[in-house]
Parts: C-alpha cells; structure tokens; sequence
C-alpha cells in the first residue's frame, strides 16, 4: 500500500465519518446523542491520557484536575451575563470574570492553555518522580485544584456550581476535538519527539545518555496532554450545562484510566474502542438494575447491581485481555488490507494489488 | 590539548568511596583501555563522565569546559556518547527507531513543524532516517530494520548500542563492556568493528572490558583500577608486567593465554 | 489559642493518627511485598465493620467472637480478592493489576451498596467504647487507647513477623526479587496469600476501630480513608512497617492542626494534606523513614 | 470455571437488555432518584411515597400510571442522563427528581430543553426552578427555610452566638448555610465560627473543638443526615453543651437511629410532621404510610405523594398529556390540598408553604411549631 493511497483513503474515512456524525445529528435522540457525545470526549480524554502515560511512561493521575481547569474556564466565557448575575447566589462572581465572554471555540483553546499552563506549572517539579510517586503527586494535584474550586465561590460558585452553561457540544464538536486530538498526538508520536517519548518510556537513563532531554520531553508531553484535558473539559462542561467540582473526583480519573488500559497502552485505536465501548456498557447495563422476568421469575429492582456488573465486566476483560483490548496494536490501512487478505484468501491476488 | 580531562575526581556513596582520585587525560584520537576487578569504580568512572553521577570532589573537563554536574543529555550533546555493561536498548522500539533516536538531540525542526509534517521536518527526518540505514549497513542489521530492537539477538544487540551511540555524533565514545557475552569469533569481529568506527569517526574510545584478549589487541594505553583507585597506567606490556597489576588483578581470576 | 484547646487538639490528631496508623501498616506490607497499590484496601476496611456489625445484630454472636469473625471474614475476602483479581495478572503489566485493583475496589463497594442498602447504619458500640476520660477540660475517647494499643502491638508483631520468621523472610525476598525468590523455593504464591491476609486482618482491626470511633457505617466509608492510608504509607517510605505508623500518626495529626490553626481555611483540609503529600515526595521521595535506593546504572 | 462464568455474565446481560416490557393504555412518569451513592436513602424515601401515591390513585385521564425508576447514582452527571433516558427511551409525560438539588438541577435542565414538565418533591435549592418553564417544585426554597431557622434561633430561642459547620461540597448544605447567616447577622445576631468539611468526612473533632472554644451556643449544621448524625455524637462527646439545629434533611428518622442520644434536642425545619394540626389528607397518608411500610412517615416520602398527586391533577386540569398544557396546569396551581399542607405555585415555580420546625424528643420527632410565609 502506498502512502498516496493511504491518505486517500483516510479522507474517505473522514468523509464517510462526517455522513455518519450528519445522520446522528439529524435522527438520534438527545439521549443516544449524549452517549456518542460522552464516548466521544472520552476518545480525547483517553488519547491524550494515553501520551503521557502509554507513550511517555509517565504514571499521571491528575487529568480530572485538568478537566475541572478547562470545564470552568469555558463555562466562565459561554456563560450569558444575565445567568453570571443569576446563579451566584452566594458571592458575586469576581471582575474580571463577569465581562469576560469569548465564542466557543476561543473558550475551548483557552480552557486547554490553562489546563496546559497548570500542568507546566505542577509538571516542572513533579515529573523528576518517578511511578507510583508520580501517580500519587498527580493525583494529589488534582485533587487540590477540586478542592481550591469549592473553596473559591467568588469564582466557581462553590459547591453551587455553574449552571445553565449554553449546550453548544455536539457530535460535530466532540468527534472533531477527537479527530484533532487524535491527528496530533499521532502526529508527535509518529515524530522524532515522539520516539524521544518512547525512548524515556522504555529507559530513562538509556534515554538520557542519547541525548533526550527528560525535562523538556516529560514536561512537553504533560502539557500537551494537559491541553487536550482541558479542552475536553469544556466540552464536558458544555455537554452537562452544569459543573460543580464533584464532578472531578479522582474517580473521573480512574474511568479515563481504564479507558486507556482496556484499550491497550500505547494504542490509540484500543483507546477509541475502549472509551466508547466504556460508555455504551455504562448505559446498556442500566436495565440489569431495574428488575426484570426471566420466564417466571421475576427479579426485583435492585439498585447497584449495574456498578457490580460493571466492575465484573472489567475484572474479567482484564484478566482475559492482559494487555488491552488491541494489544499495542494500531489500526492501519496495511493491517487492514492483510485482515482482509486473511479472511478473504482467495481474492488475495486482486485485492492485494488494488489496495 | 586534552579532550578529555579527569581532573582527580572522588565519588563517595554514603561511607563508600567508590572512585577515588581518579585522574585520566585523553588527546583525541586515542583508544584506552579501563580494566580491573568486578567493583573497581570503572563502571563509576562512566557515570561521573556522562553526569550519571556528579563526582562528590573535583572536576571533569572536556575540551577545556567544565561538564562536572552536567546533566547525561546535555554531556551527549557536547559530544560524549557511551553504550552500557547490561545492554540498554530502547526494547519496545523498532531497531530503525534505536538508531533515528539517536539523532534526536541534534534535530533543528521545532515541536510544531514535526507534529504537522512541515516539509522542512520531512526533509530532516527522511535524512535521519538514511544516515541510520547506513549506520545499520554498517553493522549488516539493516535487514532487522522493523524488528523489536529486544528481539535481536544478544551480540546483535551490542553493535546496535554502538551503532546508536554513534548516530549522537560523539567525539569520545565510552564503550562498557562491549564484548561481554561473545563468542571468540564474534569478540574477534568486534575488535576489528571498534577499530574500523575509531577510523571513519574520527573517535577517541575509552574502553571497560574484561576480555584481556580486546584491551591488549587494541588498546595503546591502559589504565588499571582496583577498589576505585588507579594502581597501575601504561602500554599492554608494561601493564602485563606490573607486579601491583598482576597481584590486584590477573592473578587471581583471569588467564588471558 | 488556649492551652486546653491545643491539648484537646493534639489528642484528637493522635486519635485520628492512630487509626491511620493501623490501615497504613497493611497498606504498606501489600505494597511492600508486590509494589501493588492496593486500593481495594478501603474497601476491604470498610467490610470488617459491617461484618461485626451483621454478627452482633442478625446473628446475635458476642462482641468478642463476632469481633474475631468479623476480622478472619475480611482476611478471607483480602486473600480471596488476591486468589482473583492479583494472581492471574503476576507477569502481566504493572498497570494491569493496579486497573485490577480498582475493579475490586469497584465491585466491593458496589456489592456492599445492593448487600447492606446504601442506607448508613449505626453501629451500636459496647459500653466501654462509649466511655469518655476527662482530664481536666480534655475529653478522650476510649478508642484511642484502644487504637494506640492495639497498633502498637501490631506493630510488634509485624515486624517479628517480617525479621524473625521464615514466612517474614520470604516476604522480604520476594519485595526485592520476585523472580530469584522462585528460583530460591520460596513459595511465592503461599507467601502473597499470606501477606494479603495479614493486612485485610490489620484493615479488619482499623475498621473496626474506626467503626467504634465513627459510629456509622455506609459502603463508600473507606475510600477517604483508604486513600489517606496510602498517603501516610507513602510518606512514612512505602513499605516500611514503623514507616506506615509514623506516616500515620503525622497525617491525622497534621489534619487537625492545620483546622486548629487555621480554623478560616478548614475547608481546605484535604488539600493541605495532599500538600504536604507532594512537598514530602519532592523533598525526600522515599519517605520519611524510606531507604534511598539508588538505580543501579 | 471462569469460562462459565463468562458464560453466566454474558446470559444475564443479554436477558437484561432483551426483557422490555410494553403495553398499552399506560402512561409513563419518569422517576430519577438517587438509589445509590451517598444521598440513596433520600431515594428510598421518595420511592415510598411515588408508590404509595400509585397505589391510591392509578389512573389518568383513563389511562393506567406506570412509574419508571432511574437511579441516578446521587451524581449529577448520570441524573442528566437519566432524565435524558427517561424522556428518550421511555417516553415519559413527566418527570419527577424529588430528592437532591444537585440532582434537580442538571435533571431540570433535561427536562425543561426537551419541554417536558419535571416537578421536584424536596429539592430547596433556588437554582432549581429558576429560569426554567417546565421545572417546578412542591416544597418552599432554601432562603426561606434559612431565614425561618435564623429568626428561630435569635428571636425563639433568644441566642445570640451561633457557629456554623457546613459541608463545602454540597450545593444544598452551602446555599442554606449562607441564608441563614445572613439572616441571622442581619437580626443583629454573630456568627462565631464558621467551619467548612467535605461530604463524606468522618472525623470533626477539629472543627468542633474550635466551635466549642468558640462559645457557641447554637450549631446551625444544614448537611445530610449521614454526616450530621456523626458531627452530633462528636460534638457531645467533645462536650458540646448548646443547641443542634439544621435543614429540612435533617427530618429523617435514620438520623436519631444514627445519632442516638446526641440527636436529642435538635432542631429541624421541614415540610411536614406527623402530629402538626394540618388537613384532613395529612391523616389520611399518614395511615396508609404506616399501613403499607409500618414506619413514620417522613418528610421526604410526603412530598413525593403530593407530587405525584399534583402532577395527576394537573394532567386532569389540562385534559391532555400535552406538555405545554401539562405546564400550564402545574404553574396554575392554587391551594392543590396536598397531605403535607396546601401547595400554591408562585411565579418562580416554588410552593408557597410554610416550614414546620420539629425537635427530637426521646428519640422521635416532635412538632416544635409552624412558621408561615
């Protein structure tokens, strides 16, 4: 397969992915549109978790503090000022918050360089830890950046939260952010900066001794991830139309988390499988808790028994499928053309050369 | 002028001192030998070199700049490359990878040219790529290019940790051990191969080994290091008859006949 | 701030320390032995309560045998969960288990909401832990004697149990080098078991303290403290036993004090603790009482 | 062995998501509550009241009520889903999210968009209604209850220190904290410590002694009845001599089981109590209450039978299962006899109602006294 020919068929994908985000739009229900939306932020919550951690090899745990930083920065700048003067019923929001109004599109940049200038704050000391100390640290941040967000009602309405954020997320915007997330960080790994990543995954100090500076990479890396968290994070917030910083627990984390290991570390393809594959069981097992017959038995409602299931669901794909869903493996338009080959072996001559 | 200068450095761990007043002058264009028990501080040495470790005492200088406490990239960058006693490759990566790494901390293209494919990044990265598949011809592991560099074979594994050293662009290599785990034949071919670079790089090599047979082939100057210190300096044969030599060292667990 | 009040103070801080303490200590020997952050460990914490609380209440056993119960039931489950979730993924990716482990920690929690309601029930404590000392102004509640005695002897054991016996000896060959620890006979799997046991039986003991301090118990009441024992393990040197007492001890006490003192921000409590987590990591990784390691190059 | 047991989970996922029940001549109320999660024992007690409320009255407009139950985790993500799914999936004509502003608001949000009337039982928060068409509510908001117990405490009381504890995470605990400080310091009263905690915080002893150093002799401490339960038991065992007051959370009878002893003497305002002097209706449910669940009646469970019966009346007013209509009728409401007091809709979409203040006395809730709009 030539590289003419992949790209010609990655635009095909695109486009044909485009009909299908159109017919979504027009003809699924807001209920099923919020799923493919979650899913679709948890593809750019997981892919860029996936960076530092699958790719850099940097334990973080910090992407729900990263999240609540972009989630309230563009809810600050969408926010109708009628609604700023409405809901802050405790302290006033502060200037220059209550001017400030951008498009959303500027919001989702923004929230992201904030997440992005936290993380290069909180990464230049922290990423010298290393494993689960860098796990722990990063968590501990994030949970510090949830708690200051409850403890300043002057800027986040505290417990309050913000409400009535205008719902401009939409699979046009979710499945973009995706592809964009998706584009890019593929772009860096595919890159010579992206092998200096692998190279400090695999050994820091073989790393070193090459030349990659771990700093800069480590922390270049943290950023950058940091940046597609936030942005995520506004599209969160203007998905739900409401955000208080409950909705930040590091539990939030643990869920991109598992995201990223169902899918397999360091594959991005596992990532995007995973993380709708994640929210689809979340909301198909909703029915096991709600009481069902099985022929003349009849099983009483009993609430919990979704999260039961849930979390046997995953101890069971994890013990099955140690290393993820995709193994590591990457979607390619050459796998796929050998996939093909391989089922169809008879069409093997033709096939392989029109591919 | 000196390219390498070891200026009397000390590392202590704890209570430990594990080198101790180390002095060692390299003019470029040498090739030396660090030999000595299991324990001596050689291994320390390279560490205090490439700023593994910083020297608890005293500097180290390369071309007349002080790289003491310099961090292990930067010490690459100014153009000190060294390979490993355990074999660090990049395990996961490709064996093209292990060698275009290489090149990465001489890459001009900025974070954002090389994410978006700017031409100018292409071009850099298409040369790197052909300067690694002739590094790799060099070694004959270019049929191994899309390999998992762990997959290889051990004494390939070796000449990729060199080939990869080189790709740096150093001006002294540290090469630790590199013979450890090869047959006769294949430690032959080595020396040969650390002779050959030496030439087309225009290298100077200082060289941890524990195979006699290499360090007398090849090296003009050896030093000799027992419980971090040096006891001995000089040519294979002066080395070979130094009675301090033969009682710290080849007396007790090397026959090199 | 008057002197009463910073001596009631510090005794709330060492009563709250004490009870870290005890479900620090399992933390860190499951980290010890497997580098596994075990954060099922709340959850295992908060069963042994609600065990104790199901024998006294619906089976009508006596305090002290449905204590005993109580506390080999969540042995078993520790063991169990390990015997699952941990030992199929031995030689899988680190990460793979420690995915695992919040699956466990999932589910426990998620079956005690559907067994016990996540309606929170009282614990109807015996007499003496109802008690009250009064010393002067100070008022100390029977539980911290209990909780101070009872970590202390665990303490002793433990680290009999790691430096003086066989079993304790294989525990510290398999923390170094899993793989040569087979190679020399020790009976990996047996040894994990064991560990795994040991500290669900000291999460038993901390939650039932806990439960007798607190008295309440709901299915989600051991993550803050599951997640705070880990961080007093962390900064005491994961996988040092006195470590994990130490950590403890500063962690509740460095809660209160930080109300006490800084009585405006007490809604910052957490963060200050997270705080001082990440200040500790930066300055000596290794914890408090930790060994430095030094890579070996 | 796990093969089977892969087995197992794969058959019950499949007859789980197989088994949809569908008739006709029923008409779907959506019901989202927190059935798990820190705040499920709010949705086990507005459970109480739906059903029983079914039970009486089962039909509308002809047509058969059939109530569909999504638990929302007591998280306000999945309660924006579970509205979602309720009105989506299930076609509800109402939706009910009694338990919970946080729950309430982002539901409320669902609702209103997809132009589907909500109506909330209990949810106090101001923010719940606000704005929104189709949101209303069968209880008075945090500001007046706040207030109530504000004057409560200085004028009824007479006491002039009070110290606050207030759960920093809860939407709920934060806004009725406030209205009631600002009430309290406008009646010339001083608030002498003001601490914060984090649901779900076991330990108070810090705050507590600092509350006790600072001669308080109220605590106003408007969390949920978990929480309050242990601050309760802490503060008296720290030797904590003054008064308990709280919220309209705190009318729950697991609260005195949780807190014992040291629940005596508290002080909530709530929406209803058993031996209030109020309507005829109040006895009727009381009786069927107890009857069909032999427990007291509870606060929570009251306002869910009204709303249930409110929102049957309002369909009946509007005599369709038209939305706009639908709306329409709710927002008309006038002196709705509801079995927890008469319920007017104001223009904001509260029920004007007034508080009713119960004291725990030997371990039950007495009626303390009533306080009008």
């Amino acid at each position: 397969m030539k590289k003419q020919n992949e790209k010609i068929f990655t635009i095909l994908a695109l486009i044909v992915l485009g009909i299908l985000v159109y017919l979504a739009e027009s003809n699924l229900d807001p209920y099923k549109l919020r799923i493919l939306n979650l899913g679709a932020i948890y593809v750019t919550l997981g892919v860029s978790l996936n960076l530092i951690y699958g790719f850099t090899g940097q334990f973080s745990l910090g992407h729900a503090g990263f999240m609540a930083i972009g989630a309230y920065v563009t809810s600050l700048l969408v926010l109708p000022a009628y609604y700023k003067e409405m809901i802050f019923i405790l302290e006033p929001l502060v200037w220059p918050f209550t001017v400030m109004h951008t498009p959303f599109i500027i919001a989702l940049l923004l929230s992201g360089l904030f997440a992005a200038i936290a993380a290069l704050l909180i990464g230049l000391p922290v990423l010298r830890l290393k494993g689960d100390y860098l796990g722990i640290a990063t968590l501990g941040f994030a949970e510090i950046i949830r708690i200051i967000a409850n403890n300043i009602p002057q800027i986040t309405n505290g417990a309050l939260g913000i409400k009535g954020i205008p719902e401009f997320t939409n699979l046009w915007w979710t499945a973009g952010v995706a592809i964009v997330t998706i584009y890019i960080i593929k772009g860096l790994i595919h890159s010579s900066y992206g092998r200096a990543l692998m190279a400090i995954r695999e050994n820091e100090i073989a790393a070193e001794v090459i030349g990659v500076n771990l700093t800069y990479h480590k922390v270049m890396s943290f950023t950058i991830s940091a940046f597609f968290a936030g942005v995520a994070g506004g599209l969160f917030a203007c998905l739900l139309t409401t955000i208080d910083p409950k909705a930040f627990m590091f539990v939030m984390t643990f869920n991109i988390l598992i995201v990223v290991v169902l899918g397999g570390l360091g594959s991005i393809t596992g990532t995007v499988l995973a993380a709708f594959l994640f929210n689809f069981s979340l909301e198909y097992l909703r029915p096991i808790e709600a009481g069902f017959n099985i022929g003349p038995i009849i099983i009483p409602a009993i609430p919990g028994l979704r999260m039961v299931s849930f979390s046997a669901l995953l101890l069971i794909v994890i013990l099955y499928k140690q290393n993820g869903l995709m193994g590591g493996i990457e979607f390619s338009w050459k796998g796929l053309a050998r996939f093909i080959r391989k089922i169809f072996p008879n069409k093997k001559s033709s096939e392989g050369s029109s591919i | 002028m000196e390219l390498l200068n070891v200026d009397n450095i000390t590392m202590k761990f704890g209570g430990l001192t594990a080198v101790g007043n180390f002095k060692l002058k390299i003019v470029p264009g040498e090739l030396i030998g660090l030999i000595g028990p299991n324990g001596a501080g050689k291994t320390t040495v390279f560490n205090m070199i490439t700023g593994i470790y910083t020297p608890t005492i005293n500097k180290i200088y390369f071309q007349d700049r002080d790289i003491t406490g310099i961090k292990p990239d930067k010490i690459a960058k100014v153009g000190i490359a060294r390979t490993f006693q355990n074999i660090r490759l990049l395990e996961n990566l490709t064996v093209i990878d292990n060698v275009m790494i290489g090149f990465h901390l001489h890459l001009k293209s900025n974070l954002a040219s090389a994410i978006l494919k700017f031409p100018n990044y292409v071009r850099e990265e298409e040369s790197i790529y052909r300067k690694s598949m002739e590094l790799l011809e060099k070694v004959e592991l270019e049929k191994y290019e899309l390999e998992k560099a762990g997959s290889l074979p051990y004494g390939h594994q070796r000449k990729l940790e060199i080939i990869r050293a080189l790709a740096t662009g150093p001006k002294l290599l540290l090469l630790d051990e590199p013979a450890a785990g090869m047959n006769p034949q294949e430690t032959k071919d080595l020396m040969s191969f650390i002779q050959k670079i030496q030439n087309d790089f225009e290298l100077t090599i200082l060289l941890i080994e524990h195979d006699m047979k290499v360090v007398m082939g090849i090296c003009r100057r050896i030093l000799v290091m027992d419980y971090g210190i040096t006891i001995a300096e000089g040519n294979p044969a002066e080395i070979q008859n130094n009675p301090e030599v033969i009682k710290a060292y080849l007396g007790v667990d090397v026959n090199y006949a | 701030m008057s002197l009463h009040l910073v001596l009631q103070n510090l005794a709330n801080g060492l009563s709250l320390g004490s009870l870290y303490a005890l479900i620090a200590i399992g933390y860190t020997m499951v980290y010890g032995i497997l580098r596994l952050i075990n954060f099922a460990h709340g959850e295992i914490f908060m069963l042994a309560p609600y065990f104790l609380f199901y024998g006294v209440l619906i089976f009508h056993l006596p305090w002290w045998t449905s204590i005993i119960a109580a506390i080999a039931l969540t042995a078993v489950t520790g063991m169990l969960s390990e015997r699952i979730a941990y030992r199929p993924l031995r030689d899988a990716p680190r990460i793979s288990v420690l995915i695992s482990a919040i699956g466990v920690s999932f589910f426990l929690q998620n079956l005690a909401i559907v067994i016990f309601t996540g309606i929170p029930k009282s614990v109807h404590r015996p007499a003496f832990f109802k008690r009250l000392f009064q010393f002067g102004e100070i008022r100390i509640q029977s539980t911290l004697f209990a909780s101070v005695i009872v970590s202390t002897i665990f303490l002793t054991l433990l680290i009999y149990i790691v430096y003086k016996t066989k079993t304790g000896l294989a525990m510290r060959s398999i923390s170094t080098d899993i793989e040569t620890s087979r190679l020399m006979a020790v009976d990996v799997d047996k040894t994990i078991s064991i560990t795994f046991a040991i500290g669900s039986a000291l999460a038993a003991v901390g939650g039932i303290l806990w439960g007798l301090r607190f008295p309440q118990l709901f299915p989600l009441m051991g993550m803050m403290p599951g997640l705070k024992a880990f961080i007093a393990a962390v900064v005491g040197g994961i996988g040092n036993i006195p470590g994990a007492m130490l950590g403890g001890l500063l962690l509740g006490m460095s809660e209160i004090l930080f109300v006490a003192f800084l009585p405006a921000l007490s809604g910052y409590r957490d963060a200050f603790i997270f705080a001082i987590l990440i200040l500790i990591l930066l300055l000596k990784p290794d914890g408090i009482l930790g060994k430095n390691v030094q890579e070996k190059v | 062995m796990r093969k089977s047991l892969f087995v197992l989970t794969l058959a019950i996922l499949i007859i789980a998501i197989s088994s949809v029940s569908l008739a006709a001549d029923v008409v779907k109320f959506g019901i989202s509550e927190p059935m798990t999660g820190a705040m499920a024992v709010g949705g086990v007690l507005c459970m109480q009241g739906y059903e029983l409320a079914q039970e009486q009255n089962p039909t509308v407009l002809g047509k058969t009520v059939e109530l569909v139950l999504v638990d929302n985790k007591s998280d306000k993500v999945e309660s924006a889903s579970a509205v979602s799914r309720l009105i989506e999936k299930e076609g509800v004509v109402a939706v009910f999210v009694g338990y919970g502003s946080s729950c309430a608001i982002p539901g409320g949000e669902v609702a209103n968009k997809a132009g589907i009337p909500m109506l909330s039982a209990s949810a106090t928060n101001p923010l719940v209604t606000q704005g929104k068409e189709y949101v209303f509510r069968a209880c008075f908001i945090d500001p007046f209850q706040g207030e109530v117990m504000a004057r409560y405490t200085f004028e009824n009381l007479g006491i002039k220190k009070a110290a606050l504890l207030v759960d920093i995470a809860q939407d709920y605990s934060v806004g009725l904290a406030n209205f009631y400080k600002n009430t309290f310091e406008k009646l010339g009263g001083e608030i002498v410590s003001d601490m914060k905690y984090n649901t779900g915080d076991q330990d108070f002893s810090a705050q507590l002694s600092q509350i006790i150093a600072s001669g308080a002799e109220a605590l106003f401490f408007p969390g949920y009845f978990g929480d309050v339960a242990l601050i309760a038991i802490q503060g008296r065992e720290l030797g904590y001599t003054g008064k308990y007051l709280g919220g309209d959370t705190l009318h729950n009878p697991v609260l005195i089981e949780l807190a014992g002893e040291a629940a005596e003497g508290l002080i909530a305002s709530t929406f209803f109590a058993e031996d209030a002097p109020v309507i005829p209706e109040s006895e009727k449910f009381v009786k069927l209450f107890k009857e069909k669940y032999n427990e007291t009646p509870n606060a929570v469970s009251i306002l869910t039978y009204d709303s249930y019966n409110l929102m049957l009346d309002a369909i009946e007013r509007a005599g369709s299962f038209d939305p706009v209509a639908i709306k329409d009728a709710l927002a008309a409401t006038k002196d709705f006899p509801g079995a927890g007091g008469s319920i007017t809709i104001n223009e904001n979409h509260d029920a004007v109602k007034p508080a009713i203040l119960v004291k725990v006395v030997n371990g039950n809730f007495a009626y303390e006294t009533t306080v009008n709009p």
